[in-house]
């Protein structure tokens, strides 16, 4: 039942705040709609903990460790945005982003509201959707779905370079879900004399993974290949990460925040679905090789663009690459290590990630530019709060101790030695340093510095209140990790590597 | 009459209009008018609609005819419209030179329709060429070539419209994937997949509208702002 | 020995420091009480943290206990053995100093500057440092290690205004996570192999380690330790961070930060590693010469007092490394006992150099604070002004000069003594090593003892050169006490050394199982000997008694031979030069310039003079004068390979063009390449 | 305790009396060298004596340490005397201080003569103050390889235990490794009390000065302090190199007859010392100081000669 609830209060909400056009209610709609929704991810995490899996409509729904994990985040991810939202558009209005003459039409305050709070609710529906869908098809149609919702997210703003961004996105975005779909395909194709066709739950992950181990082989293999590629595209890992810098720098804020930290799992949950059915059927080798390589590669594309940037929003886009090939070689060094190092991974960044971009927003609404050259320095003189944040999520999402993403890439990186891969563990440290010193120098040079002389900048109260609180929790989860949580992780690793 | 229950006869139609349609898709390939290729996609899904509708009959699938039903409207009917208003209202009918000449174009979709046949060939499985099950089986090797074609479509074409066309005709060859290996997916998820399509179509429409709009031209080779 | 203190007092020192850091935190916005809760509970932090180090070091049994994290194998586990205790210890000597200085010291940050976030930082860097010194697990380790850097950064970067600082700081920040990443990845090799990330797991699974691996841990660990300890070649961070940090911070992180590297290397070389090879010590001890030597020869070429007091830490890295490389090599060779006396002169020379370089840190500090310079060009005579800050660094510049009876000549007579003993202990040609070290050693020795008399005569004695320096002022009595405290420590420690030593009894127990610190003392407990019944022996108690008693012929002689003993002031003769100015004094300069033409092929200086004339090139009305050194590792291996990277970044852009076709072609042609290679069966 | 109380007085006293005397020879034996009649053979008691009695000014810009400097040269210089033996092996204090111990204690003195140096202001003093740390610290290294590879003989740094192997063991001085190790200390030594070719003590042009720049300020009870010091710490240096390298004569215990025979045994050999040094004097004309190192070198290369031959024969 709670899965339907699940579905059911973000469907709402966004009609409502469709309908109710005026923003103070639009914002409450959102802000009450998300707190509900975390709420009954705490509670699904709760059941799941008791039963193991919870299933609906005959398993047309379901939802085990891993999907609650995707559900919990997704929720906690899109609360967060909902708060910052609130005072970013409040700031984007006072300081008249919407007013200005843009290339098409002067855009009017409330419609822009409108289509963003209205949008934003079918954004994270689909998002849920995904994590719930037992059937590949439908998670498939809820991937696509969320590209669609997010696509006028992208050009917001209606500037030439959003529409830029939202077309590429577009089109790269759709493409890579044609080979998904394909891969989807394929899988039925290969599962079907298994199974037989007719059936409704042909399709359903529940009923594939019983009997991966017959399935057809040679049709598997490239199943995964279409598969890695085309969910590899939603979640930007290289070569198929290039519309990633674009989106993420036009995007407002919240929407490039919940791109990054919450499609991103999306569309690795729907990998890890498919890598469960290829490492039952081929075994784990083949599709870690893969996994490895693009893993790899996703960081190494990463680690110049962070050494020589110029835009920070960019910059942020180049960072979730990297973390997208974190995760993807963790899945590929496998083992449980493996596994549950990906999974921490997972939780960390989607934690920590947000934060990152909220910072960066504050910083480009305070000087009215994303380029460091114009940035020119000490930012700490005006805005401290943001300031400090920023050098401290720097190095939180660059994976240094004490924060929690360093437990993660650690637990990836004994991983890698338990696989026996000692040449690519070093590479993978060389990556991780390097990103580090790219990423800690662009922003020590930005925040740091002699007083430019700016007016105090941190006025907002729902800002200020984002950035703490969120600070506070990385922080804390820094420390210590609530033993159900990491329950969760756990059982969600065990998910994945059939220990249970 | 008893022409209408040989598989064999089913087998060899489906095949024919399976060519029919990697050579529609090849032609689309050297088109320079963007209404023709509209026109052709239009005839493709109508082919694909037909091959599904034969699969049908031939074993008594019936779920298949709802999905033959919905490509002959969706893709062989309401779309080519949208798209020919779309056209009409931006007013730019012609495609500028694609990034690969014709002849090279043609050629190189000639060589990825020989990857379609390997790749199809992969996982060809002979023992079930027998019987009516294994109708248009053969026909994977063309949905494949379509898939691959298409993709190469939308990065030669330099118009976002065209683009989207290729896009399309992508989504044709997984269609003809899906009912010939498969004899279609699980109807929701047809659905599901039809209501996207549109529903993308109608996305992408609005973003050609407004770049055409915001940059009075169509070539999305132009939008190179957004770069290191 | 009953070991419930020590974890109760150690814990109120945690205490005290994390409550520290959140008060000052807390009451930033009154500077005055922020800086009494700061320096008040850092006080009582040292305090506290001295007395469990006193009782760990003594003790025999380690005590261990642990707090989970939410995730199992990452665990917040201490374990206080007797290392620790040393090293927290000094951790405590200096802490309770710097802690004194800084009362004084912080006030002139008032109303200029954050005390509140300097507390906090300040106190961030002493706990973080405990906690290095006792994790008994490589995770917690790891993190009070990059805890460590990051504070340290903050530290760095206070006066961030300045873009040299910033450049500083940043220079450090990325050295120190290169050393992370190699310590990272030396103890995910050790925990593969023990599979626990337990310090104590390590030694049993050092056993299984094929040698190859070990070669490979050692030298990740070498690195990462070696980086953080500032040794030649890894060293170009330190001059560059330490001395625009505020003077309290530079004598912590010259002082104890350094040391953390050094910690590394005697609990992973001789405890976590097995029986490393003797090459490996080898390596250890060629490095410790060579950061020795060109760390004094490159501090000999500073002016700036700060800078040329960093090159002195590297210099004393290396000769600590000496020590221990000895103690390395001994030990595969089978001489314990003599390991252990290496050991015990590498450990005494880290206690040493890390009181008498805080000292004159906080000296230098007084000194700046005082005149508002580092350049010791523009100093000068400030032994008039301010003569306590002038006594207790002449005291420090004595003892780092390694001169009797003071501390640092124990812990180097001692490293000698090792190294003679080193030439009998090993075989084969690389026996000559020991004792050509011990040549190196008293160079260094030497250089030290001159590069101090410039640092000293320079900046405190004859006249000043500048109008700062001639109406400076002695510093405030805290600043006064905090210097004066370790002042008396390097006494205490060098006169009072034959009773000091046993303490390292328990230790080299602990590490080699070895106990000669006992035996180290003869002759009714005030004469140090080598513990081996041969080597030598030496008494810096009776040397300075001897020096007191022998001053009475040298008065009697004076006040009776000399019937007319009357001094009489009168103007510097200067061979009859009349009227002695600044500008006739030798500058720091000018006291190099030997040194600096008989090293010219290290040094490459390059100079040029200008001079501006009116009349005929013999009569000049001024000439400008400029000399400068080459910075040989910047120029030669750092600043190559930086624009190396860039470059090949900047070309790595072109991937990210712009056009919507490339990008779909990557897909495209990656998708084609995968279908074929997906198929072939 | 008395004893040993008895035996320091002993060789203080004997090291005071000594220390000008062979000042003296040496001028006078180079004088002669050089067919001049020269000063008697007590001048410098007659200087020391003279100096004593002069008043002294002291320059207004100096500081206490100006004033400290002389004591601690002296009690510096003194303290070692009594480190190392003279006429016996067991030198008085040789158990609380080896050879390492009086090269850091003569360390200790050069420290605060060129602080002296430079606490007056004079350009000179810091000309003199430079140029002795420099050729000291360049000295160092050659001096200590000399000296590890006598101690490795006597496995000991310890001076009267090195004497007693030495005595132990006899004609081992003709044992390559020992005349090597002998000509790079010999060398060291010049240097190391600043005679020709290093540094000239009788001079005082400012180009060329060493030593006599440092204690340019200096005058009166002062002077005679650092004089009196600088006449010590040669007789110490040589008298280390003798009874090291030819340990004939030294009794091994402190008897009246045992001493006497060593007093004379000692006496000869630092005369033929001493006349070895003049020998080479006068012979030689003063370096240029930056040849000094290149001299220097040659005496560090010698040493490690030395060492290497130790266990080559």
């Amino acid at each position: 039942m709670v899965l339907l609830w699940l579905l059911i209060v973000p469907l709402v909400a966004s009609p409502l705040a469709f309908f109710l056009r005026r923003r103070a209610v639009m914002e409450r709609v959102n802000l009450v709609a998300f707190a509900v929704l975390s709420c009954l991810g705490a509670i699904l995490t709760a059941q799941v903990l008791r039963r193991g899996s919870v299933s609906f409509w005959n398993g047309f729904f379901y939802a085990d460790a891993l999907s609650a994990l995707v559900v919990l985040l997704t929720s906690f991810v899109s609360l967060v945005c909902s708060i910052y939202a609130v005072g970013y558009f409040r700031q984007d209005e006072k300081s008249g982003v919407f007013q200005e003459k843009s290339e098409l039409q002067p855009l009017l305050v409330v419609p822009k509201l409108r289509e963003y709070y209205s949008l934003t609710p079918l954004f994270v529906f689909s998002m849920v959707l995904v994590a719930l869908a037992n059937n590949l098809g439908i998670l498939w149609v809820a991937i696509e779905g969320t590209t669609l919702a997010s696509v006028f997210l992208v050009m917001f703003y209606g500037r030439e370079t959003s529409l830029e961004a939202a077309w590429k996105y577009a089109i790269i975005g759709g493409v890579g879900l044609s080979m998904a779909l394909f891969g989807t395909l394929l899988t039925y194709y290969s599962a079907h004399r298994v199974i037989g066709t007719d059936t409704l739950s042909g399709l359903n992950w529940s009923v594939l993974v019983g009997n991966a181990v017959q399935f057809d082989k040679p049709t598997m293999r490239l199943a995964f290949i279409l598969i890695l590629l085309g969910y590899g595209t939603k979640a930007g890992i290289a070569p198929m990460h290039t519309w990633k810098p674009d989106a993420y720098s036009e995007a407002p804020i919240p929407a490039a925040a919940m791109l990054a930290a919450g499609v991103l799992n999306c569309a690795l949950y729907g990998l890890v679905r498919f890598y469960i059915l290829t490492s039952r059927c081929l075994g784990p080798e083949f599709a870690s090789h893969l996994l490895i390589l693009f893993g790899l590669l996703s960081m190494a594309v990463a680690v110049p663009f962070i050494l020589v940037q110029k835009n920070f929003r960019r910059m942020l886009a180049y960072s979730s690459i990297d973390h997208s090939g974190i995760m993807v070689l963790a899945l590929g060094f496998g083992g449980p290590l493996g596994v549950l190092g990906m999974l921490l991974h997972m939780t960390f960044h989607s934690i920590t990630k947000p934060l990152l971009f909220f910072c960066a927003g504050n910083v480009q609404q305070h000087l009215k530019t994303e380029l460091f050259r114009e940035a020119k320095g000490g930012l700490v003189h005006s805005m401290p709060l943001t300031g400090a944040a920023f050098l401290m999520v720097t190095v939180a999402v660059t994976g240094a101790p004490p924060f929690s993403l360093f437990l993660s890439e650690f637990t990836i990186l004994r991983a890698g030695f338990s696989g026996g891969h000692f040449a690519l563990a070093i590479l993978f440290v060389t990556f991780l340093v390097a990103i580090f010193s790219g990423f800690l120098i662009h922003i020590a040079n930005l925040v740091l510095g002699s007083d430019p002389g700016l007016p105090p900048g941190e006025t907002c109260r729902w800002k200020k209140f984002s950035i703490v609180g969120l600070a506070s929790v990385i922080i804390l989860i820094g420390f210590w990790i609530p033993a159900p949580l990491f329950r969760l992780i756990q059982g969600a690793a065990d998910l994945v590597t059939g220990a249970r | 009459m008893h022409l209408l229950q040989d598989a064999a006869f089913g087998d060899r139609i489906i095949t024919l209009m399976a060519a029919l349609v990697l050579v529609l898709q090849i032609a689309a390939v050297g088109q320079r008018w963007i209404v023709s290729s509209i026109r052709i996609f239009a005839v493709q899904s109508f082919l694909l609609a037909a091959i599904a509708g034969i699969i049908a009959y031939f074993n008594h699938a019936n779920h298949i005819y709802v999905a033959a039903f919905l490509t002959l409207v969706i893709k062989a009917g309401l779309l080519p419209w949208l798209l020919e208003g779309l056209v009409e209202k931006i007013r730019i009918r012609r495609e500028i030179e694609p990034l690969i000449n014709a002849p090279l174009s043609i050629l190189i979709s000639g060589c990825l329709t020989l990857v379609g046949y390997v790749v199809a060939s992969s996982f060809y499985h002979p023992e079930e060429t027998a019987g009516r099950a294994a109708l248009g089986h053969n026909t994977l090797a063309v949905a494949v070539a379509l898939f691959l074609i298409g993709f190469f479509t939308i990065l030669n074409r330099r118009k976002a419209l065209t683009q989207v066309l290729g896009l399309l005709s992508l989504e044709n060859g997984l269609f003809l994937a899906a009912i010939s290996l498969t004899y279609g997916m699980p109807l929701v998820v047809e659905l599901g997949i039809f209501f996207d399509v549109l529903v993308g179509v109608l996305v992408l429409g609005i973003l050609v509208f407004r770049i055409r709009e915001a940059f009075d031209s169509m070539d999305v080779s132009k939008l190179r702002k957004l770069r290191e | 020995m009953n070991t419930f203190p020590v974890a109760t007092i150690f814990a109120l020192s945690l205490a005290a420091y994390s409550a520290g850091a959140l008060l000052s935190l807390a009451t930033w916005r009154r500077p005055a009480l922020c800086r009494y809760v700061c320096c008040s509970s850092a006080l009582a932090g040292a305090v506290f943290g001295g007395l469990a180090a006193v009782l760990g070091v003594l003790q025999r049994t380690p005590v261990h206990w642990s707090v989970s994290s939410g995730i199992p194998l990452f665990a917040y586990s201490f374990n206080y053995d007797a290392l620790a205790g040393f090293f927290n210890l000094t951790l405590a000597i200096l802490a309770a100093a710097v802690s004194i200085y800084s009362f004084s010291y912080l006030k002139e940050f008032e109303g200029k500057r954050n005390i509140g976030f300097f507390g906090f930082l300040f106190h961030l860097l002493l706990l973080s440092l405990t906690v290095v010194f006792t994790a008994a697990s490589a995770f917690f380790f790891l993190i009070g290690w990059e805890v460590m850097a990051l504070v340290a950064y903050g530290l760095v970067t206070f006066y961030h205004e300045d873009r040299e600082t910033r450049r500083a700081g940043l220079l450090y920040i990325v050295m120190a996570h290169v050393d992370a990443g190699c310590l990272l990845l030396g103890f995910a090799l050790l925990m593969h192999v023990s599979g626990s990330a337990d310090f104590a797991s390590f030694p049993t699974a050092a056993l299984q380690l094929s040698s190859t691996q070990q070669a490979a841990a050692f030298v990740l660990f070498f690195l990462g330790f070696g980086i953080k300890a500032g040794v030649i070649p890894f060293h170009i961070w330190l001059p560059a961070a330490h001395p625009v940090a505020p003077s309290n911070i530079s004598a912590l992180l010259s002082g104890i930060v350094l040391k953390a590297g050094i910690y590394g290397m005697v609990r992973i070389f001789l405890d976590g590693l097995g029986v490393l090879p003797s090459w490996a010590g080898l390596l250890v001890l060629v490095v410790g010469v060579a950061s020795a030597v060109l760390g004094v020869l490159y501090a000999l070429m500073e002016h700036d007092l700060k800078r040329l007091l960093a090159y002195h830490s590297i210099e004393n890295i290396g000769i600590i490394l000496i020590g221990l490389g000895a103690a390395l090599v001994f030990r595969v060779a089978g001489h314990p006992q003599l390991a252990a006396v290496a050991l015990i002169a590498a450990l005494f020379h880290i206690l040493n150099h890390a009181i008498f370089k805080c000292l004159l840190f906080l000296g230098a500090g007084s000194v700046l604070h005082s005149t508002g310079t580092r350049n010791m060009e523009e100093l000068g005579g400030l032994i008039r002004p301010m003569p306590v800050t002038a006594f207790c660094f002449l005291i420090g510049a004595v003892a780092i000069s390694g001169l009797p009876p003071l501390n640092g000549f124990v812990s180097e007579w001692l490293t000698y003594q090792s190294l003679l003993a080193g030439f009998g202990a090993t075989g084969g040609l690389t026996r000559i090593l020991f004792p050509l070290a011990g040549s190196m050693l008293a160079l260094t020795g030497a250089l030290a003892a001159a590069c101090f008399v410039k640092a000293f005569a320079i900046t405190f004695l004859a006249l000043p050169r500048s109008a700062a320096s001639g109406n400076a002022h002695e510093v405030p009595r805290s600043m006064l006490i905090g210097m004066g405290w370790l002042a008396m420590a390097c006494a205490a420690l060098g006169l009072g050394a034959s009773w000091f030593l046993p303490v390292f009894g328990p230790l080299t127990e602990q590490v080699l199982g070895q106990s000669v610190g006992a035996n180290l003392i003869t002759g009714r407990g005030f004469v140090v000997s080598t513990g081996l019944g041969h080597g030598g022996t030496v008494s810096t108690a009776v040397i300075g008694i001897g020096l007191l008693v022998l001053v009475i012929p040298a008065v009697l002689l004076v006040s009776i031979a000399g019937k007319r003993f009357s001094p009489r002031r009168g103007p510097t003769w200067d061979c009859g030069l009349p009227g002695l100015s600044a500008g006739n004094e030798y500058t720091a300069t000018a006291f190099t310039k030997p040194l600096r033409m008989i090293f010219s092929v290290l040094y490459q200086p390059r100079r040029e003079i200008q001079s501006v004339f009116d009349v005929s090139p013999y009569f000049p009305k001024e000439i400008r004068f400029e000399s400068e050194i080459e910075p040989t590792f910047e120029k030669r291996l750092y600043v190559p390979l930086k624009d190396f990277l860039l470059r090949v970044a900047i070309k790595m852009r072109a991937i990210q063009a712009g056009s919507i076709h490339v990008y779909l072609a990557y897909i495209f042609i990656t998708l084609v390449l995968l279908l074929l290679f997906g198929v072939r069966r | 305790m008395i004893g040993l109380l008895a035996k320091t007085g002993l060789q203080l006293a004997l090291l005071l009396l000594i220390a000008p005397l062979l000042g003296g020879i040496m001028k006078t034996l180079k004088a002669r060298l050089q067919t001049r009649r020269g000063p008697g053979v007590l001048q410098c008691y007659r200087d020391l004596f003279k100096l004593f009695r002069k008043g002294m000014v002291i320059p207004e810009a100096a500081s206490w340490i100006f004033s400290a400097t002389p004591y601690i040269v002296f009690v510096t210089a003194a303290l070692v005397g009594l480190m190392i033996p003279m006429t016996a092996t067991d030198a008085p204090l040789s158990l609380f201080g080896g050879v390492l111990a009086v090269v850091y204690l003569l360390a200790l003195g050069r420290f605060f003569l060129a602080l002296g140096g430079l606490d007056a202001g004079s350009s000179f003093g810091g000309l003199g103050s430079s140029r002795e740390m420099t050729i000291s610290a360049i000295a160092e290294p050659a001096m200590m390889l000399a000296i590890f590879t006598v101690a490795l003989a006597a496995n000991s740094t310890n001076l009267s235990e090195m004497a007693n192997v030495a005595v132990s063991q006899s004609w081992k001085f003709l044992a390559p490794s020992q005349m090597l190790a002998f000509a790079a200390l010999f060398i060291v030594l010049i240097a190391e009390t600043g005679r020709i070719p290093v540094d000239n003590p009788a001079t005082h042009l400012e180009l060329t000065m060493i030593h006599e720049a440092m204690i340019l300020e200096y005058s009166g009870p002062y002077l005679a302090l650092i004089e009196y010091g600088a006449s010590l710490k040669q007789l110490v240096l040589m008298s280390l190199v003798v009874n090291t390298f030819f340990p004939f004569g030294l009794s091994s215990n402190w008897t009246l007859h045992g001493l006497l025979l060593g007093l004379l045994f000692y006496l000869a050999k630092m005369l033929l010392l001493a006349c070895l040094i003049v020998l080479v004097e006068t012979s030689n004309a003063k370096l240029r100081l930056f040849r000094v190192p290149e001299l220097l070198m040659v005496s560090f290369i010698l040493g490690a000669l030395a060492l290497i031959s130790t266990f080559l024969f």
